[in-house]
């Protein structure tokens, strides 16, 4: 009937990607569950973290489609949001050791110890409860987002103005992290985690739910976003990206608009962080580094913007494409990873998924 | 569109499968070595390096007949300077590859990133370059410097040979140089020297502005007394700050620099003129004269094609582990990790210094401490060599949290940091 | 298609009959007992020690239909920037009826106070559809929040149909509007500011580039407009002015050097001078 | 007679003291070179001299076989090229592994350095002679003394005279009467030096109480001193660490602020630079000082070329696309990277400082100028008003900003836009590896050198203004200078995360920074 209702949350391009998203997930479960260790269709617990790992990847990637493809935002600093929303959940993962660190302080993590610290400083109060940890996973990234946009967007900051300071952004907080003054393990980070919510890290069948659980935040942050971009806000945004003032024009505040889906799309790094960490093990001040977050758009890039599904696409392209090079071109890996780069921006503007879209009104 | 969802599935399983399954027709007929080195990013400087070496010592052992009557084969994988991806890439080592052993990581960091996977997977890693303790985990064997087999002896000699009494203790801010300096800083203030004698101070990585510091350490050292610069600055902020040194006039008779960090490598990347004179300590110079250090250089030099190329104290600590797990393997008659772990324990193979070093039950190993001047061709002149081998030591007893702690991996105690006191082992990680 | 606008310029005209659509939403804040809906008095503004706006002082009736002409750099889009926000005078007052003080408000509270504003180059966005675009520009709540969970109602969908009919795009309605001629273009954004059913329009050359068919149509469109809306068109094309103007406004490096009906300003001696090159 | 031969008796005994001492430095052992370095020195033989200076310099070795002392020429790969001692024009080639260095350690060249200091008290340059009390200040003993008041009598030089009257006025605050120190303190407050700094010091804390008062005063005066030269020291490191900046971000200022483009491979065409500097030293071995001078044309025309080349093949198709530019250019700077590591190993380079960039200009004991921090500010304004000149007073000027500002008009003018783009990235490619040549002689030269260097020029052109070179001038210099005024006050760290942070803040004061561009093109 109308434009509003041809662009409904779940069209085709979502459908098929939740169900294809369902169906590796039960299969990559079932792979690893039902067939033994020596069948040539067994999937290694170590292939399943490997992939819950990707799926983080690529719900961050959604979380910068959906303020870059969809508004024009490029943020520089996505990496920060995300590496808050990991160390409030590394914050968790720590203080759950208690006792069974290797000085065997029942409060104190490790590196405190070692460091001559007395007491527990005040911000690492709380993080022994889950659902605070779980609510400082969301509130930390998105108060600093809300905060920081608030200041910028009001000034009007825009493009590559705002792109390097939300640059300046995480290169302070990198810094910052790095200090052992500031109380979270200094280059070393948070590591040597057992448990969560009483599950032994180390178990495969806890690798298997943080595999799935990640699956399924993937799933929910991309109807979330589908939503958002189905919605005449999506469409706002839209107008946003290609004419900002005259979005202001017709009436539209610009500066909230941004403000709430840049502030909900750092939520969602947060919360793409927070499943990571337990995964691989290891949250360290490095993940804050500028050029991680250049390379978190670049896989947005080369999957597609303004898709939502290209986003995913590219997280896990690019992240699998390290994964092979790293093993198995160690020596020239970075010359694979860079051509490829130039290559997509040049040839392919529209990522992969621009190629599959041809591919498809071609066929 | 059903016709293109079969399809993608179909794609994606495919995927899948090559990404879990690819090696699983591994040959029998060798022996993986895993080797988890940084060949890209900020660590490439000093590690790649270390994996030439690894795979230098792997075909020497080969033309040698190999080990147990196999070859073996070098698995080389690129970690790229990136903390989580260490840990993928040791799992990737230990579980596809099925590598026996593993030799890599340089920093601290890495390592920690990497031990949870080593111990639930209860796999062997050879680490091999100093670092700040307090640490011993049933899988690691750590061939590189303990703070008491490297910061300690080198603050004896330039405290007795040299008569310094005011201490700089310079570092990058991470937990090496922290802990370090919280070691030094108790042992020196037993030694009797007072604490504003002594000055803490700590930079960021790659540190590259080091006016500001120079000209504070110029004048605290111009107070009357004698004075050194302890050194734990790492890697890259090196050169920068020895440039300054020198050319704020700073000279090594002046105030002399004792570097933990500085090798042979790293003083090939820079101009050494104004460092001649300045210290380090390590547990192998490549000056040091002996025939085993000779043909370990000529073998070096003529496998890198390269006769300027030095060899540094990682390097030798990677040939003393190499040579201890060949032996181990050889004791244990098989590469079975557990076989392995426990034979490595008082396995004893020469070092490059002229004498042997021995795994101790603490994983960590015996070795000389040498003190060394830098030379204008970017050698190491030796002024100082402890009288015999020093045990390193996982615990340091100047930390008032690790005083208590021993590590012994031998029945029955079989324990990393078992404390004295509590007589609790805590910390472990493995069944 | 020419027929469909015409009868429905017709329509328009008859203003007995009441068209949603086109009707302005009265702002309840609008103070106009005076007859006046604009006011700006002693504006300047320099740019760069450059003076684009100099002591400029304008008066809008309600109702009326005003042309501005002016050579180029006499401070027209300046003018109109400040109106809506855009620029910040550096002295002057701008008043929106006799209470609502514009230089306190932002563009868009601007907007939804019941200003509308159509730019010299047509800016539409190029990457949705006719339909959206109209469907944005829609007077409604424009908070984040409303936004997000906003539904079309019946009545506002036949605001959009009529609106479209309106402008002749109604068979174009699913069409990006990139994809449109330069002149749908115009079209299009002045379909948009009668979806935001402004009291005040601000008209920047809404003719440029169309055909002459088109441009009468255009002027119908305006001069149907005048009445229960203000508008003020800034245009180039004298033809044009001519064929709309009641009241034209000769603007020169800033401020007005000329104010009557067509005939006065062009026998005017300076207007003469400085504009018409004689 | 009696007097000559007791002169001849010691005659024979310092002749005795120096063959001695040369059979016993022609050792491998540290502690026999050590004594044959005592017997030289007693010797007080003026041949010594030159032993000792080859010492210094590293430069006295061994024939291992023929058991003789030579000293080293030059190295030449396995080779190397050894003089006679006496007679420079005698040498010879040698198998590198026949000669070993005579071994040397900081307490040897300790004696060596002061006993030579001893010497040049009487050098005919009086700078020589400064340096020499100088050193001898710090500890001022009998024989100190002695020399001090000899060569006071024939002193000329007043800087000279004062020092020399300075350490014989340490020695009589310590050793003298009272109204000896009481003229001695008078002296010693208009001295700057570190020995007569800390005498007072101790005067002040302990000597006796009626002295205490007066070597405070003394002290307080020579403090206030100190402080303001502490002050200018800041004020020239932050100018000094401001010309780094100022020199890697102007590339990026024209690349960026001219052309839109976001060039994230800025930084390794700094790295470019830094690593031609050291190629060109490599093919000038013998001429270092020469070679840095080359090198910065030669840095120029190789970044300058590969700058050019990725214009061609990469940005040129990104036209109007800003920020996609950053994401190709990012591919870009991970291939140049690992180029480097292919091409040169991922091992840092050795560059090195010529003589005359290395030392410091001293301008007072506490108050020192390094030279090559020195050169590189002047090198940074040169660079600045060089470009500056290019972009207004030359044609190539004139087509850039021409096309900058609108690129259609100056086409239709018959402007080659394609030519100006590929020229004004190639002339920010090139001024980026003169930026390189500068940073080889401060920090690494390795493949990672770019990197460190990006995000803070980023920040430079951002907060200066982007597309106004005066804004990345002051912006670079202001910020160097915040920086060094910060760091002694919160650390290295936290200096440089208040300046981040503060320019987050400024950004949202003045969204385009310090020098706006302005006029309505900047607007959209």
């Amino acid at each position: 009937m109308s434009t509003s209702t041809m662009n409904p949350v779940f069209d085709k391009q979502t459908n098929v990607f939740l169900s294809v998203l369902s169906v590796i997930s039960v299969l990559v479960i079932a792979c690893n569950q039902l067939f033994p260790a020596d069948s040539a269709l067994h999937i290694p617990t170590y292939t399943v973290t490997l992939l819950g790992k990707y799926l983080c990847y690529a719900l961050l990637a959604v979380a910068i489609d959906l303020i870059w493809g969809y508004m024009g935002i490029l943020s520089l600093g996505h990496g920060a949001f995300f590496a808050l929303g990991g160390y409030a959940m590394g914050m968790y993962l720590m203080r759950q050791i208690g006792e069974r660190g290797v000085y065997g302080d029942p409060l104190l993590p490790d590196f405190m110890v070692f460091l001559n610290w007395s007491e527990l400083p005040w911000f690492w109060h709380g993080f022994d409860m889950f659902w605070f940890a779980a609510l400082m996973v969301v509130l930390v990234p998105g108060v600093l987002a809300f905060v920081f946009g608030w200041l910028t967007f009001r000034s009007r900051v825009t493009g590559v103005y705002l792109s390097i300071i939300t640059q300046a952004l995480t290169y302070a907080l990198m810094l910052a992290f790095y200090r052992n003054e500031m109380g979270f393990g200094g280059n070393n980070g948070l590591t040597d985690f057992k448990d969560l919510l009483g599950f032994d890290l180390q178990s495969d069948a806890t690798r298997l739910w943080l595999f799935l659980l990640s699956a399924i935040a993937l799933g929910l942050g991309y109807i979330a976003c589908r939503f958002i971009v189905a919605s005449k806000l999506g469409r706002v945004s839209l107008a946003i990206r290609d004419a900002e003032s005259r979005t202001r024009f017709i009436g539209y505040k610009v500066e909230n608009v941004k403000l709430w889906v840049f502030t909900f799309s750092a939520m969602l790094a947060g919360i793409a962080g927070a499943l990571y960490v337990p995964q691989v093990g290891i949250i360290n001040p490095n993940e804050f580094s500028p050029l991680n977050s250049i390379e978190m758009v670049v896989w947005v890039a080369l999957g597609g913007r303004a898709t939502l599904y290209g986003a995913v696409v590219g997280a896990i392209v690019v992240n699998y494409a390290k994964t092979y090079f790293t093993g198995a071109l160690p020596e020239v890996w970075l010359f694979a990873l860079g051509g490829l780069f130039v290559v997509t921006t040049i040839f392919l503007p529209k990522g992969i998924a621009g190629l599959l879209k041809k591919k498809e009104a071609r066929a | 569109m059903q016709k293109m969802k079969t399809k993608i599935a179909s794609i994606a399983a495919a995927g899948l499968l090559s990404l879990g399954a690819s090696s699983t027709w591994a040959a029998d007929d060798t022996i993986k070595v895993g080797i988890l080195h940084s060949l890209s990013g900020t660590m490439a400087i000093s590690e790649t390096t270390l994996k030439d070496t690894m795979l230098m010592l792997i075909e020497e052992q080969n033309k040698k007949g190999g080990l147990l009557g196999k070859q073996l084969e070098p698995v080389v994988v690129d970690p790229a300077s990136n903390w989580p991806l260490f840990a993928e890439k040791a799992r990737e080592l230990i579980e596809k590859e099925k590598v026996a052993s593993v030799f890599g990581c340089w920093t601290s960091v890495s390592r920690k990133s990497v031990l949870p996977v080593f111990e639930e997977l209860n796999s062997i890693l050879f680490y091999p370059v100093q670092y700040e303790g307090e640490e011993s985990s049933k899988n690691v064997f750590y061939t590189g410097a303990a703070p008491n087999t490297q910061a300690i002896p080198a603050v004896d000699y330039l405290m007795d040979e040299v008569g310094v009494k005011r201490w700089v203790l310079a570092g990058t801010d991470y937990v090496y140089p922290r802990t370090t300096n919280k070691i030094l800083e108790a042992y020196l203030k037993d030694k009797g020297v007072a604490a504003e004698d002594i000055m803490i101070n700590y930079t960021p990585f790659g540190h590259s502005d080091w006016q500001s510091i120079v000209s504070d350490v110029k004048k605290f050292g111009s107070a009357g007394k004698k004075t050194a610069v302890v050194s734990t600055i790492n890697g890259d902020a090196n050169v920068p700050f020895y440039k300054e040194l020198g050319n704020q006039g700073i000279s090594a008779e002046d105030i002399p620099v004792v570097a933990f960090s500085v090798g042979e490598e790293e003083l090939a990347g820079l101009d050494t003129g104004p460092l001649v004179g300045h210290l380090a300590a390590w547990n192998y110079f490549m000056s040091v004269e002996n025939d085993a250090n000779e043909e370990f250089i000529d073998a070096w030099q003529t496998f890198i094609k390269d006769e300027d190329r030095v060899t540094n104290d990682p390097m030798e600590a990677h040939y003393i582990g190499f040579n201890m797990w060949v032996k181990a393997v050889e004791a244990a008659g098989t590469t079975d990790s557990e076989a392995v772990q426990e034979a490595l324990i008082g396995i004893s193979v020469p070092n490059l210094s002229g004498g042997y070093s021995a795994m101790m039950p603490n994983h960590h190993i015996t070795k000389p401490v040498l003190i060394g001047e830098i030379q204008d061709d970017g050698q190491f002149q030796i002024v100082s060599q402890t009288a015999g081998l020093v045990p390193g030591d996982a615990w340091s007893d100047f930390l008032p949290g690790s005083k208590d702690v021993i590590a012994d991996w031998r029945a029955p105690l079989s324990c990393g940091n078992y404390n004295v006191k509590t007589g609790k082992c805590s910390g472990q990680n493995y069944e | 298609m020419s027929n469909v606008i015409s009868n429905y310029i017709d329509a328009v005209r008859d203003r007995e009959h009441v068209f949603d659509a086109v009707a302005p939403q009265i702002n309840p804040n609008l103070d106009v007992r005076k007859g006046c809906i604009l006011y700006m008095e002693d504006v300047s503004v320099s740019f760069d020690g450059f003076k684009a706006i100099n002591n400029l002082n304008l008066y809008i009736d309600e109702g009326e239909l005003r042309c501005i002409i002016g050579p180029n750099g006499a401070g027209k889009t300046t003018m109109m920037d400040i109106i809506t926000g855009k620029t910040t005078p550096d002295t002057g007052t701008v008043y929106f009826g006799q209470k609502i003080n514009l230089l306190q408000m932002s563009e868009p509270e601007i907007a939804q106070a019941g200003i509308g504003r159509k730019f010299q180059k047509p800016t539409v966005f190029e990457d949705q559809s006719v339909f959206a675009n109209l469907e944005l520009s829609m007077a409604c709540d424009k908070r984040v929040l409303q936004t997000l969970f906003a539904k079309l109602s019946a009545e506002q969908l036949q605001h959009i149909e009529e609106t479209l009919e309106l402008v002749g795009l109604k068979d174009q309605r699913f069409l990006r509007a990139g994809a449109l001629s330069h002149g749908q273009k115009q079209w299009l954004e002045i379909g948009m500011l009668i979806m935001q059913r402004p009291q005040l329009l601000l008209v920047d050359e809404p003719v440029a580039g169309m055909t002459h068919q088109e441009m009468d149509r255009t002027a119908e469109l305006l001069i149907s407009l005048e009445g229960r809306h203000s508008v003020v068109v800034v245009e180039h094309d004298m033809d044009f002015v001519r064929s709309i103007a009641r009241k034209v406004t000769v603007l020169h490096q800033g401020s007005v050097l000329a104010e009557g009906s067509m005939d006065d300003v062009q026998n005017n001696a300076r207007v003469k001078e400085v504009y018409l090159g004689e | 007679m009696l007097l000559m031969l007791a002169n001849a008796k010691l005659w024979a005994a310092a002749e005795e003291d120096f063959a001695r001492g040369l059979e016993l430095i022609n050792s491998s052992k540290l502690s026999q070179v050590k004594q044959g370095v005592d017997r030289l020195i007693a010797s007080s033989d003026p041949r010594a001299r030159i032993y000792l200076n080859a010492m210094l310099d590293s430069n006295l070795y061994r024939h291992t076989k023929e058991k003789r002392l030579v000293m080293l020429v030059s190295r030449d790969g396995s080779k190397v090229i050894v003089a006679d001692v006496n007679d420079a024009s005698k040498t010879e080639e040698l198998k590198k592994r026949r000669v070993k260095r005579v071994p040397i350690n900081n307490r040897l060249r300790g004696d060596i350095k002061a006993y030579l200091a001893s010497k040049d008290l009487s050098d005919e340059s009086s700078s020589v002679r400064k340096a020499a009390v100088q050193r001898l200040l710090g500890d001022i003993g009998e024989l100190e003394l002695g020399l001090f008041k000899q060569r006071l009598e024939v002193e000329t030089n007043p800087d000279v005279k004062y020092l020399l009257e300075s350490g014989i006025a340490l020695d009589k605050l310590a050793n003298g009467e009272r109204f000896e120190q009481l003229a001695a303190i008078e002296l010693l407050g208009e001295s700057l030096e570190p020995p007569v700094r800390n005498s007072l010091n101790q005067m002040a804390e302990s000597g006796p109480e009626e002295l205490q008062a007066l070597a405070a005063k003394a002290l307080a005066k020579i403090d206030d001193k100190v402080a303001f030269y502490a002050f200018l020291e800041k004020v020239f490191f932050g100018l000094s660490l401001g010309s780094v900046l100022v020199l890697a971000a102007i590339g990026l200022a024209i690349t960026f602020g001219v052309m839109g483009c976001i060039n994230m491979a800025h930084g390794e065409l700094i790295m470019i630079g830094a690593y031609t500097t050291y190629v060109i030293q490599l093919m000038m071995p013998n001429a270092i000082g020469a070679s840095l001078i080359v090198a910065v044309p030669a840095a120029f025309l190789v970044s300058g070329l590969v700058g050019i080349l990725i214009e061609r093949g990469v940005i040129q198709f990104l036209k109007g696309r800003p920020l996609e530019t950053l994401l190709a250019t990012f591919g870009v700077s991970l291939v140049l990277q690992q180029l480097v590591r292919s091409i040169f190993s991922p091992l840092n380079r050795s560059v090195e400082t010529p003589e005359w960039m290395s030392g410091a200009l001293d301008i007072n004991p506490v108050f020192a100028i390094t030279y090559n921090r020195l050169y590189i500010i002047f090198f940074c304004l040169a660079v600045f008003a060089l470009l500056f000149f290019v972009l207004r007073k030359t044609v190539l000027g004139l087509q850039v900003r021409a096309v900058s500002q609108n690129r259609n008009m100056a086409r239709a003018m018959g402007v080659r836009s394609e030519w100006v783009d590929a020229l004004t990235f190639g002339l920010g490619s090139g001024i980026a590896g003169v930026a390189g040549v500068a940073l080889s002689q401060l920090t690494n030269v390795g493949p990672n050198l770019g990197q460190s260097y990006i995000i803070d020029s980023f920040m430079v052109v951002v907060f200066g203004g982007v597309g106004n070179l005066w804004g990345t001038l002051v912006a670079g210099m202001s910020l160097g200078i915040a920086n060094k005024m910060l760091e002694p006050v919160s650390g290295a760290v936290l200096a440089k995360i208040l300046v981040l942070v503060f320019i987050i803040l400024f950004i949202q004061k003045r969204p385009r920074g310090l020098f706006p561009q302005k006029g309505r093109a900047a607007e959209d």
